[in-house]
């Protein structure tokens, strides 16, 4: 397994490489490989690679996960600019403990950062196994409440 | 055929620089810090997401929009991070969320 | 894609100056602060402003570095040197006047200079006319790499480039110690209780 | 012309959000205000690099991605620890 995730960095960043780079010479493809392989053992001497900065493991649930996030994400954006808009401005931010089901960090933060990535509620502080979420109006709050989007995060971490 | 998705790009970014404006002046607008990063938020997604998608698709497949598809990874995956953590550092500083009965004017619950 | 190119300049022109008309604004806000977080924050913005004027003008390189260390690097360092400081600015115990009529003659000097400068972008120019045709066509052969930029920078400027690669270095070392984080399977003292934020 | 249209409403966002940095009134709406306008500037160098014919440059605009989220964090850990030597080491005790 850490063989294999090994090879997938290197894989990452040699992508990276010759999209950065745009010139496909042997020599230069070459030049990027080596730095690609070199990169990755310098990170492990250093000890800063893990299952964490590179997650193999929740490649199949991300494509079923994205789609979702993304509409949700049109959805309140939307919603938040038609607040902004209105001449009233009618918030009613709340500040709200919602509880999370996922087992590991990655999941954790996966589900922390969709929060706040959706216009409208933003994740203020992990406390035991509870995100403070800061809503912008209480309809938001009611909708993270329901749990749809933890589900989905927790069912995506399962598939690993 | 090149018509239409110069129209349709067009249209793309026009639409993602109206939300950039509405989520500037929201973040002008709103009252107190969280509901001011509420605003900004809908910058960092749909305004930055809309333009480069216009960007896209007037690049059509090379590897400038590789470099398009990375940018928007990144901000999608540094923006909400970098949100979490000026929030989780003005909630460890003590900032109050703004409520309606305590500010200066038009405020309402809906 | 299919502009003219008089339109473009136009909107260059254009970007630049509303540009440079934001970065005075932050200039003025930058001095008119008296609290230090304040002033760090605006003249990263102003940092940011100025790197967008350059790739504006076609100095891509400068604008990078100039990204690289305003808005990064001395963010960071500022932040350093407030820790060890203080939050606010004292009052100054001179009077503004000298400085000011220091200022306003340099900064009259400079526009004047400017006068004698060949108008923006002009082909008939003498940068455009000595070294860089040179660069531009002998420049890939003779050293074998296909970039022009990279012909210059790290060819027939290459001690200037390894002293803009320190400073890249270094602001690659600040990331580090920035984001780095003690490794949950090194801490004894700590039941690896890794940092969420 | 429509790249004039998104970049006067992005040129339009950057000055409402320079208004928003100067007015503060918090140190933490200044760093949003920051964090914003990177993102928009980042925004503004894609745009001008197809306006100019040469969408291959759109690095730069990563570059600058990369740089805003640096300064975001540096300023977050200098709120939450009260410097920035020693990151990281502070789990909720250790704070207080």
């Amino acid at each position: 397994m850490q063989r294999f995730h090994s090879i997938s960095v290197v894989i990452s960043l040699f992508v990276f490489w010759l999209v950065l780079s745009g010139y496909f010479t042997p020599f230069l493809v070459t030049v990027g490989l080596a730095v690609s392989v070199l990169v990755v053992w310098f990170a492990h001497r250093m000890d800063v690679i893990d299952q964490e900065g590179h997650p193999l493991q929740l490649r199949g649930g991300v494509v079923h996960y994205w789609p979702w996030l993304i509409v949700e994400i049109v959805k309140s954006a939307w919603t938040v600019s038609r607040l902004i808009v209105h001449p009233r401005l009618p918030i009613s931010p709340t500040l709200l403990r919602v509880k999370m089901s996922q087992r590991t960090p990655v999941g954790q933060v996966m589900y922390a950062n969709s929060i706040t990535l959706t216009p409208g509620t933003i994740s203020v502080a992990i406390e035991g196994d509870e995100i403070v979420v800061h809503a912008l109006t209480q309809a938001g709050a009611d909708d993270l409440v329901g749990g749809e989007m933890d589900r989905r995060v927790s069912a995506c971490e399962g598939r690993a | 055929m090149s018509q239409v998705i110069d129209i349709l790009s067009a249209l793309l970014m026009s639409a993602g620089g109206v939300f950039c404006v509405i989520g500037a002046v929201g973040v002008l607008r709103m009252p107190g810090f969280y509901t001011r990063m509420h605003a900004a938020s809908v910058i960092d997604t749909l305004g930055a997401s809309l333009i480069i998608l216009g960007l896209l698709l007037q690049s059509g497949f090379s590897l400038a929009s590789a470099k398009l598809v990375i940018l928007w990874l990144l901000i999608f995956f540094c923006s909400p991070t970098a949100s979490h953590s000026l929030a989780n550092a003005a909630h460890q500083r003590g900032i109050k969320p703004w409520q309606p009965d305590q500010g200066a004017s038009s405020s309402s619950k809906n | 894609m299919a502009t003219g190119s008089r339109s473009v300049i136009i909107l260059e022109e254009l970007t630049a100056v509303v540009l440079l008309t934001l970065m005075g604004a932050a200039a003025i806000g930058v001095a008119r602060q008296r609290n230090l977080f304040g002033v760090v924050l605006l003249s990263g913005i102003y940092s940011f402003l100025m790197a967008t004027v350059m790739v504006v003008l076609d100095a891509v390189d400068v604008a990078m570095t100039e990204a690289a260390v305003g808005a990064g690097i001395s963010t960071v360092l500022l932040l350093g040197a407030i820790h060890l400081t203080g939050g606010t600015e004292s009052k100054p115990i001179h009077r503004p006047w000298l400085p000011l009529f220091v200022v306003t003659v340099t900064g009259a000097m400079l526009v004047y200079g400017t006068l004698g400068l060949p108008a923006f972008s002009d082909p008939q120019a003498p940068i455009h006319q000595h070294v860089a045709p040179r660069y531009l066509t002998e420049g890939p052969e003779k050293t074998g790499v296909p970039n022009v930029v990279t012909v210059v920078l790290a060819s027939y400027r290459g001690f200037d480039t390894l002293g803009e690669t320190f400073v890249v270095f270094t602001a690659g070392i600040g990331v580090i110690a920035l984001l780095r984080r003690r490794n949950p399977r090194r801490t004894q003292d700590r039941d690896g209780e890794g940092d969420r934020s | 012309m429509i790249y004039a249209v998104v970049v006067g409403a992005l040129l339009v966002s950057l000055s409402l959000l320079l208004v928003r940095a100067l007015l503060g009134p918090t140190v933490f709406d200044r760093a949003l205000a920051g964090n914003a306008i990177g993102t928009l500037a980042m925004l503004l160098l894609a745009i001008f690099q197809f306006v100019s014919g040469r969408p291959e440059f759109v690095d730069l605009a990563l570059v600058y991605g990369v740089l805003n989220i640096v300064g975001t964090i540096a300023v977050q850990k200098f709120f939450r620890y009260g410097d920035l030597g020693e990151p990281g080491v502070g789990d909720e005790e250790h704070r207080l």
